[in-house]
């Protein structure tokens, strides 16, 4: 099990700033959305325009080995400025 | 030397200009965004801005970093918490030689900014409540 | 509404700046000349800046109605008198409704003034006294 | 007889910063510098790369009567910024 940071919208959809997921592994992008949309299926519009955060970086493609997976969060689309 | 940070205070803005000045930088370049209240029909009366700090912090410092490389004193100031009509959202200085580069790279910043750092803003319009602006509307 | 001078007495930065918020204007960009040590391996001690006063705020007036015309705030102010390392010669301000006009804006503004408002600068140099820069070195 | 505002470096090697020249009719750009350079030929390297301004307008080809002439400045290279 995962503790994922959530923020903006998807923290106000959600009703919270983390959420522990079972994500499958190895980890990716892909893995981490699909984890949350599976236990919060109203989120699915929002998550398709979110990235995935791993360590504090952006990932996409990238595979992690779960003991590689210090910290995890979606980022939905940032409107800093 | 940069300075990067996510200020829950308002910002100094001449307490932030001042760390740019040096003998050997002739230019200096700030943007500072404000809250503005129209965008196009859409009236906005405050905003809240949120971030995953400690994450916009390590991506400011990488920006930072990368344009004095080049030759220039970078600061970059990002509020959060709730604003009102005209505070300051964000301050980005560049100090640079010639300034020519500080246009160029103050505004490849603040560019950056707001293409790739997590902070989010809700913004409070007098029709609804809105993450993001009017023109990057999300679900 | 615009506001340019030539003024005798040291910038207040913060005070122009200030000047410029508006809450339809969400982008806000300063140039700021200071005076440099160093060009190429010639290096400068002090300046003194003159101007043709009258005319000079003429010209800016010129230029900042123009660019106020587009739809903006704008801010010029030069300095006169003599200036050592680190001061600020020129503050150049636009507040404008989005960022992209207001670089532009700021940078038209500056380039402009010195190409043509009758502002001179005379520099001392360790090697000489220069008229204009070392890279517009006047006989 | 017009009195002709000098600036930077054209006024210190005059050491002046405004003379009484003698300026021949219709005045334009070039009777104004073709007067000082004939009074003070010291000027005329600085002179090929000045303007003229009359009314505090630069000019260059244009023709003024003497009666729309109230102010005359030579205007060396400008370096503000």
């Amino acid at each position: 099990m995962f503790n994922v940071k959530l923020f903006a919208i998807l923290a106000e959809q959600i009703g919270r700033s983390e959420v522990e997921l079972s994500i499958a592994t190895p980890i990716t992008a892909a893995t981490v959305k699909a984890a949350l949309q599976a236990q919060f299926p109203q989120t699915a519009a929002v998550l398709a325009d979110c990235l995935v955060a791993i360590n504090q970086t952006f990932v996409s493609e990238e595979h992690f080995a779960p003991d590689e997976v210090s910290e995890i969060a979606l980022i939905p689309p940032v409107s800093g400025g | 030397m940069h300075y990067v940070a996510i200020a829950a205070q308002p910002l100094d803005v001449n307490a932030l200009y001042e760390k740019l000045k040096a003998p050997q930088f002739g230019g200096i370049v700030t943007f500072i965004g404000t809250v503005r209240q129209w965008t196009d029909d859409v009236e906005t009366t405050s905003l809240d801005y949120t971030a995953y700090t400690e994450m916009a912090v390590k991506e400011l410092t990488k920006l930072a970093v990368e344009v004095e490389a080049k030759g220039a004193n970078v600061i970059i100031v990002h509020r959060v918490g709730h604003l009102e009509l005209t505070d300051e959202a964000v301050f980005v200085g560049v100090a640079a030689a010639h300034r020519g580069e500080a246009f160029k790279w103050c505004e490849y910043l603040i560019d950056t900014v707001k293409k790739q750092v997590p902070i989010w803003k809700k913004e409070y319009d007098t029709d609804k409540i809105r993450w993001g602006g009017p023109n990057d509307v999300q679900r």
